[in-house]
């Protein structure tokens, strides 16, 4: 009961905070001095027509990084943690309906495409490496779901992974030693605005981005899903 | 006091709701993955808030294209700096997410529960 | 010569003081037995035994430290009697009191104690040993009162001097200190009880029941030194107790009258009252003769 | 120079390959690895060096092609090259450590650590906050993936726990870069500044929950359970990092963050870092298991940083110094004591007797935990010192009355865990396994120690005044300790030698400080001549020996009071480890660091009320003082420590009795005159003779009167010999102090003679009985008797000894006791010098105890074929009694001298003594040392010769032949009485001879630890409530600052 309370208390506490916070905020109707810096010299500086692509990439460049980064220590980890669990004897799941399965037939090169798509045209449309990524991950997904008992090597995915990662990096360092500096993506020709082959390096550097981070969303659903099946049923 | 139900003051006052929402999840759930998933809810929230706090009135997504032509961007578009932020941050609550779900998957195998309270093999 | 005619002096005197030691307790042990209705000995009967035991030639010994114990003990007797100065207003029978003070004294006492503790500890006997922690133990008690009436005096003659003190004693009983500082007296008569050994803080040597004390293993010519510092003590004793409070002595008469008088007063207590047992006497001491010697300094200050 | 954007590009590409490398290359992946992370320190280092000398100036490193607020820039500067640096050769030497463990679980854990040394470095160098942000999650996550190394159940729910909190508290953080650039406009921590944001409405709110999460990353007490979790569940090497490594790129974030807030953050800061300080070393104190213990310890350590860090403005200049000395001290010390603790892979402290396996491992330990408790010449002393008098220089008393606190507690749980490393039980079963991998980091971070200490040094204002060249001899010790002991012996007493020759000409116009200097270093002498009868090689002796003689002569030769207290840090600190090497010493040594560690805190609190404005440090600001009550106070205690006052004295018996044969004369005849000397010190500065009628003193003067009297009491009543020399020790340095207290010139003189005395005869009856011990084999003087015949020279050596002691004529004793009556009648302490004078008469029952009981009565069976004491014990008995027969006879030589420095001085011009030839007086009394020796001795031979005529023909017995009525003795044992020995006096006295002050601490110290063991309960282990405690923390941090 006193626990229970005090919890109350705390949260009241701090729904109270932030209450103080909502009320201090008041909207903007201006752009400020960064953003409308991006907005108008970025333009022509990166040449991307995406505004935040040109920011997630090239002005933020190392955030998306450690972005990556993030993603390919979690992939690490959560390969480590469990390893242990996928040995020994998983038992086999039951087979996906033909309905599914003809459906993915179709659907995957489609969507596997669209994945592709959208990290290339990442600095010009909605839509960028991670996003791209995410897509190209959910294919693994629906294959999974379909095909429950094929073996998917992780060893393309693996390298997959690094030559993205090494290539990301290689393009950052060719900044350095090219361009203004790390991950600038004056390296290649800005191009035309607007165009496929535009904004430098940017569409390069997405690919890779986007290639990794499938690699890398893959590499933790195939993780979470040999587990499946090592456990009762409980869970 | 009208602007109080501008879109932007609505989204900034879910995204605490949520946020305090999640966060009475955190503190008072007992199973570990309904943590995580208050957890995620706060994560949310978060992005939310950013999202929200990018917004200027009237204005559209930060990217050239035919709504928006090149020489008024400044004008025409919302805050893309909090975009990427979000972006990043979304990335990021998804890694932490895992692992959080796989480290609650090894101490099920374990000790096969998933009650918060069965946990404190380390204390004091 | 100068240095020769003083030991020639300290000598001579060293031999009055021994024989009116032992001629003294040949009297008071008379003068005991008659109180309790016996004959008892002859007056000279202490020459009798310190010849007797000087002439004894078998004799044992435990180690050198036993060896060593009286001649300790005696040391520390005739060592007293050398730095006490005996007559007042005689330089000749200052004997070597310009080489230090009261404190002197009163520390000095404890070298004769200590070696006769070794020596009588080499031995090997128990009751020696027992005799020694129970003598070393209401020693401690004894010395409380004492001190407080030497620290007393000392504030009062502002001088740690004994000549000094008993010069300013001079000029007739009202300037004694037993007049003009009653409870210092008192206080240290009632630790000269203890220190002289007989009832009721007897309880060190207990001589009548059972053979305890240092000198339980002795005999010989090692009694007879013992003996010998014995008789020597008692009187310097007294004579320091006449000193520092009875005005002192300007002649051998008179010294001897008032160390006698000083040293019956122990006699006479110890006729009347019973043996304490140490760990009775000691609080006793500490109470009511502590209090009194407090209140003699108490006086001063104030 | 290699741009610093190489260190993330070689960590991260590296990481990056070793995707590709197959499961089987980890061989060939752990020496890339190697690679990879020494490149780092390479660059990182070559950065610190050339912008320390001035060859380089700090630079920006920008990405993107463009400039900041719009990109994100990197700076390496000096602060950010330091970290950095010490970041990368962490990772390195971690990396070495760990490497076993991370080949074990293959080339993917790899990868993780050289993403983490990536991360830790961005976020030392990054000036974008939200990219702060990205890379604090990375170093989380990649924390996180380490903890799970070990694969354990406890540490995955200390992982999980870990990683809940600390995304909890990166959410709050995300909030925060929300608002931070909703009002600031900026996501650069520079372009903020600059643009003053902070005043903007709503910013500040911005700048709280930023500051507020980075406060929650370095764990402030008591929102922390989740890190002592961690500390103790993850593999040690792992929390060395997390220690060491994360703590200290936190550490600096929450540096480069502050200035974004307002002037109260840093009074939050202050106020947060004291209640960790505090609280988690006072937690830690009841904490056994080793992990946990040092979790604490760390997150204490974070604590002081976090003061450090809220002082700024306060600390000024010396901020850097100060910060640098706490930061590389914890630095250094906790990764290198998790490492040993994942070398010894003991849980519980109780268990590090196995520590004792290996010389250099418990070396390592040692200089680990002195750095971190502050113990000079360690970094973490200059920095303590120099910020507790920066604090005070502007009143700050309390927050110092904090810091000293928190270090006591932390000294105490440390030296507890140190007596069970050094004397704890060990089983010979187990073998301490040292694999050189495991023990090359810690050996390189303790000699890194070494260097710092060298840096702090010189960068300390006063450092400059310490002389390093004995500190130097005494680490060569260490390295030379495989030769064999008397070759050490040898240099060591030629280094003293040579030190006292050299050391002369410079005191010799201060008699005062040539008498003290003759007790040390002759003293330390002769006890160094006992340790030639140590066979063997004697292990980690003489470093500390000579440590705690030179911390004794740099009380001497200091000239100021920095000197001052780092000599007396470093004689405790030598005469605790020479305690600690007695066989049962565990316990006393250990109360003896306890009221040393305390005496020494007063002492420095002392030292800085005294210092509130002056502008000097010199020895007579004491006397300046403008709080006079408060320091003189807290300076008289902090030395009655050390001369173990009643009340402060339990330490004493034990450490002194348990000590080794020869350790005991010196660290009682020797060691405890330096607390003499340092109330010699304050009481000089007090004023002299015009202090005489201070209240202190009075004080003082009742203390000392009443320790004579109850450390003679308790005295009697030991049954072990060595135990009873100890409690003489007390009563005499309580009469030393009532002596002392007068503040006549006539009782200086008797306190200095005491001094004089209680050295020779203490050093003389602890060696001889030492000497005895050695050979009999207990200290149970009842065991003992009778042993005169075997052992005739240490007979005599007591005889003159306890003759010295009882103050009985004609030894110098005599003149103690005669100058100190006439103080006492001079000053008017009448009742005092009576109850003193009592003490007197009692300690002759326990002289005679002792050598009744050894030397006479009865001798056991067993002990009829001892031999004489070595005689490397007997040459300095002896050349000591040849001192006091000196001393004795003419004790004008060395009293005129004193006596005339003492009138001629300012402090003590009346009532002097006065000389006539070899005779002393006084207004009140006389006496001639000379002419009494004369006479007694003329008396004493005649006699003698007299004695030995009349008894020629005595015939030597055996010895059960005594009067026995007629019976013979059964045993020896039996007869001889001796146990219980003054029973009477027990049952008539005893009742004042109860242990009251034992009892004290004893409650005092079981009431701490209850309290403690009880607030620690506040750690439920739930991870949910630790998640409540945060959320709880932000709210009372928000409801204090707004």
């Amino acid at each position: 009961m006193l626990r229970n309370s005090l919890r109350v208390i705390i949260i009241a506490a701090l729904g109270w905070i932030l209450f103080q916070v909502y009320s201090g905020y008041s909207s903007r109707d201006e752009l400020n001095e960064l953003a409308g810096y991006y907005a108008t010299e970025g333009l022509s500086e990166v040449g991307a027509a995406n505004l935040v692509t040109s920011v997630v990439v090239t002005y933020r460049g190392l955030d998306t990084l450690g972005e990556v980064t993030i993603l390919f220590l979690t992939a690490l980890i959560i390969g480590l943690m469990l390893k242990a669990e996928h040995r020994g004897d998983r038992t086999r799941l039951r087979e996906s309906s033909e309905f599914l399965v003809t459906a993915s037939h179709v659907l995957l090169p489609v969507i596997f495409m669209v994945g592709v798509y959208i990290f290339i045209n990442g600095h010009l449309t909605p839509g960028g490496g991670f996003q791209g990524g995410a897509i190209l991950a959910s294919t693994l997904i629906l294959m999974l779901l379909s095909f429950t008992n094929s073996k998917i090597s992780h060893k393309v995915l693996e390298i997959t992974e690094s030559v993205s990662g090494i290539s990301f990096i290689v393009l950052g360092i060719l900044g350095v030693i090219l361009a203004g500096g790390f991950l600038d993506n004056k390296i290649l020709p800005l191009g035309e605005f607007g165009k496929l082959f535009s904004a430098g390096a940017i569409p390069v550097i997405y690919s890779f981005i986007g290639l990794k981070v499938g690699a890398e969303l893959s590499t933790i659903i195939l993780e979470f899903n040999q587990i499946q099946g090592t456990d009762d049923k409980s869970l | 006091m009208t602007n109080l139900f501008s879109i932007e003051y609505i989204t900034i006052f879910t995204s605490f709701a949520l946020l305090v929402l999640g966060l009475w999840g955190i503190i008072s759930q007992k199973n570990i993955f309904k943590i995580i998933i208050s957890f995620s809810i706060v994560n949310t929230s978060i992005h939310l808030l950013l999202v929200s706090l990018a917004y200027i009135r009237n204005r559209t997504a930060p990217i050239i294209d035919s709504a928006v032509d090149r020489v008024n961007a400044a004008e025409k578009v919302v805050d893309p700096v909090p975009h990427a932020l979000v972006l990043t941050a979304i990335v990021i609550g998804i890694g932490i997410t895992a692992l959080m779900l796989s480290y609650a998957f090894t101490m099920y195998k374990q000790h096969k529960t998933l009650d918060i309270n069965q946990y404190k093999s380390l204390k004091w | 010569m100068e240095l020769v005619k003083k030991i020639g002096f300290v000598l001579l005197g060293l031999f009055i003081i021994l024989n009116w030691g032992l001629i003294m307790s040949g009297i008071i042990r008379k003068i005991i037995a008659r109180l309790g209705m016996r004959r008892g000995i002859k007056v000279f009967q202490p020459y009798i035994n310190l010849i007797k035991n000087y002439s004894i030639r078998s004799q044992i010994s435990h180690g050198v430290m036993f060896y060593l114990g009286p001649v300790f003990r005696l040391s520390g007797g005739i060592g007293i009697f050398l730095f006490m100065p005996l007559i007042h207003g005689s330089e000749l029978w200052s004997n070597f009191s310009f080489t230090g003070d009261l404190i002197l004294i009163a520390y000095f006492a404890f070298f004769g104690m200590l070696g006769m503790a070794l020596g009588a500890g080499e031995g090997g006997h128990p009751y020696s040993a027992i005799g020694i922690s129970r003598g070393l133990a209401q020693f401690t008690a004894i010395e409380l009162p004492l001190t407080l009436a030497i620290i007393s005096i000392a504030i009062q003659y502002n001088t740690l001097s004994i000549s000094e003190i008993v010069a300013a004693q001079q000029g007739g009983i009202q300037n004694w200190t037993l007049v003009t500082n009653p409870f210092a007296t008192v206080a240290a008569m009632i630790s000269f009880l203890g220190a002289m050994g007989h009832s009721p803080f007897s309880v060190v040597m207990a001589p009548q029941e059972i053979p305890i004390g240092p000198p339980t293993e002795y005999h010989g010519t090692f009694l007879g030194i013992l003996q010998t510092n014995r008789a020597i003590l008692h009187v310097i004793e007294a004579v320091l107790y006449m000193n520092l409070f009875f005005g002192g002595a300007t002649n051998w008469g008179i010294l001897i009258l008032k160390s006698f008088l000083v040293y019956f007063w122990s006699v006479f207590v110890g006729m009347v009252f019973p043996r304490f047992r140490v760990d009775q006497s000691i609080p006793w001491l500490l109470k009511l003769p502590v209090l009194i010697g407090i209140i003699a300094i108490a006086l001063l200050i104030i | 120079m290699v741009s610093p954007i190489y260190i993330i590009a070689i960590l991260l590409g590296m990481a990056f390959m070793l995707g590709l490398l197959s499961k089987s290359g980890t061989r060939i992946a752990g020496i890339l690895t190697s690679v990879s992370l020494a490149l780092p320190v390479y660059i990182s280092i070559s950065w610190f060096i050339q912008i320390l000398s001035g060859n380089a100036d700090a630079i920006t490193i920008f990405t993107a092609g463009s400039v900041p607020p719009f990109s994100i820039n990197l700076v390496m500067g000096l602060e950010e090259a330091f970290f950095t640096s010490a970041i990368n050769i962490l990772g390195l030497l971690g990396f070495i450590y760990l490497s076993a463990d991370l080949k074990k679980q293959g080339v993917r854990a790899m990868a993780l650590y050289l993403v983490l040394i990536m991360g830790l470095n961005v976020v030392v160098m990054t000036r974008d906050i939200f990219n702060l942000f990205v890379f604090m999650e990375i170093v989380t996550i990649a924390v996180a993936g380490l903890i799970y190394l070990k694969n354990d159940n406890q540490s995955k729910e200390a992982g999980f726990k870990y990683l809940v909190a600390v995304g909890i508290i990166s959410l709050f953080f995300l909030i925060g870069i929300g608002f931070f650039y909703f009002y600031g406009g900026t996501l650069n921590i520079d372009g903020f500044i600059a643009a003053n944001s902070v005043v903007v409405k709503g910013a500040t709110i911005a700048i709280f929950f930023i500051i507020i999460s980075i406060i929650l990353e370095l764990k402030p007490f008591p929102a922390n359970g989740w890190a002592l979790d961690v500390y103790q569940a993850a593999t040690p090497g792992v929390s060395a990092l997390i220690s060491s490594g994360t703590a200290t790129a936190s550490i600096f974030v929450l540096y480069k963050l502050l200035p974004l807030g307002s002037e109260i953050w840093l009074q939050i800061l202050t106020v947060v870092g004291a209640v960790t300080f505090l609280g988690s070393n006072f937690l830690g104190i009841s904490q056994k298991n080793t992990n946990r213990l040092l979790g604490y310890s760390s997150i204490g350590q974070v604590g002081l940083l976090m003061m450090v860090i809220g002082f700024m403005p306060q600390l000024g200049s010396a901020f850097k110094m100060i910060f640098f000395s706490v930061f590389i001290s914890h630095f250094l010390a906790k990764a290198g004591l998790f490492w040993l603790s994942g070398i010894v892979k003991k849980e519980s402290i109780t268990d590090w007797g196995i520590l004792r396996g290996s010389n250099i491992a418990l070396f390592l330990f040692g200089i680990f935990l002195f750095a971190l408790v502050g113990f000079p010449p360690f970094p973490s002393f200059y920095g303590k010192w120099q910020m507790v008098m920066e604090l005070a220089g502007t009143g700050r008393f309390i927050w110092i009355v904090i810091i000293l606190l928190g270090s006591f507690f932390e000294g105490l749980y440390l030296f507890r865990w140190l007596g069970y490393a050094i004397k704890g039980e060990k089983s010979n079963e187990e073998k301490l396994q040292i694999p050189w991998d495991k023990i090359v980091p810690p050996f390189i971070f303790g000699i890194s120690l070494f260097i710092a200490a060298y840096y702090a040094n010189s960068m300390s204002v006063y450092g400059n005044t310490i002389n390093l060249i004995p500190l130097v001899f005494i680490l060569l010790l260490f390295v030379i300790d495989f030769l064999p002991a008397y070759i050490k012996n040898t240099i060591t007493i030629g280094a003293m030698v040579y030190y006292a020759v050299n050391l002369y000409p410079s005191i010799s116009d201060d008699t005062l400080r040539v008498v003290f200097a003759a007790i040390f270093l002759i003293g330390g002498i002769l006890t160094m001549i006992a340790g030639y009868s140590v066979k063997g090689k004697r292990k980690g002796f003489f470093p500390f020996a000579v440590m705690m003689y030179f911390g004794l002569i740099g009380l001497i030769e200091a000239e100021n009071l920095f000197q001052f207290f780092f000599a007396w840090e470093l004689m405790t600190l030598g005469s605790y480890i020479l305690i600690i090497r007695g066989k049962f010493s565990m316990k006393h040594a250990f109360n003896y660091m306890l009221f040393s560690l305390g005496g020494a805190y007063l002492i420095f609190l002392g030292i800085a009320m005294s210092s509130f404005g002056n502008t000097s440090l010199d020895i007579g600001i004491i006397g300046l003082s403008t709080m006079p009550g408060w320091s003189y106070t807290l300076l008289a205690i902090g030395f009655l420590t050390k001369t173990a006052a009643l009340g402060l004295h339990i330490w004493l018996p034990g450490a002194h009795a348990e000590a080794e044969s020869d350790v005991s004369p010196m660290v009682s005849g020797i060691l405890l005159k330096g607390g003499v000397f340092g109330l010699i010190v304050l009481f000089l500065a007090m004023g002299g003779e015009q202090a005489a009628s201070h209240p202190l003193l009075y004080s003082l003067g009742w203390l000392g009167a009443i320790t004579a009297l109850g450390g003679n009491l308790l005295a009697v009543f030991q049954e072990d010999a060595k135990r009873l020399l100890a409690y003489s020790s007390v009563a005499n340095l309580g009469y030393i102090l009532f002596a002392l207290a007068f503040m006549t010139n006539i009782g200086w003189l008797s306190a200095l003679t005491y001094s004089i005395n209680h050295f020779l005869f203490k050093t003389l009856l602890f060696l001889a009985i030492g000497g005895v011990v050695l050979r009999v084999k207990t200290h149970n003087m009842y065991e003992m008797g009778g042993l005169i015949k075997q052992m005739p020279w240490s007979f005599i050596a007591v005889l003159i000894g306890i003759i010295t002691l009882a103050g009985i004529p004609p030894l110098s004793g005599y003149a103690g006791k005669w100058l100190f009556y006439n103080a006492v009648i001079t000053k008017g302490w009448y009742f005092q010098g009576v109850l003193v004078f009592f003490a007197g008469t009692i300690a002759f029952l326990y002289c005679f105890k002792l050598i009744y009981s050894v030397f006479l009565g009865q001798p056991k069976d067993r002990f009829r074929k001892v031999k004489e004491a070595p005689i490397w014990y007997l040459i300095p008995q002896f050349i000591l009694i040849i001192g006091i027969m000196i001393f004795s006879a003419r004790p004008d030589l060395v009293l005129k001298p004193i006596g005339a420095l003492l009138t001629q001085s300012s402090y003590f011009p009346s009532d002097s003594l006065s000389w006539e030839n070899v005779t002393a007086s006084t207004n009140l009394g006389y006496w001639s040392g000379y002419k009494i020796m004369l006479v007694i001795g003329v008396m004493f031979a005649v006699l003698l010769v007299w004695l030995m005529y009349m008894s020629r023909k005595t015939q030597k017995v055996k010895q059960f032949n005594i009067v026995y009525a007629g019976e013979r003795p059964f045993t020896p044992e039996t007869t001889h009485f001796s146990h219980n020995m003054f029973s009477h006096y027990y049952k008539a006295l005893g009742f004042l001879s109860a242990p009251l002050a034992t009892r004290f601490w004893n409650i005092t110290n079981d009431i701490t630890h209850r309290i403690a063991d009880g607030s620690k309960r506040l750690y439920t282990g739930n991870g949910q409530t630790y998640l409540a405690v945060i959320m709880a923390y932000i709210i009372i941090i928000y409801l204090i600052m707004f």
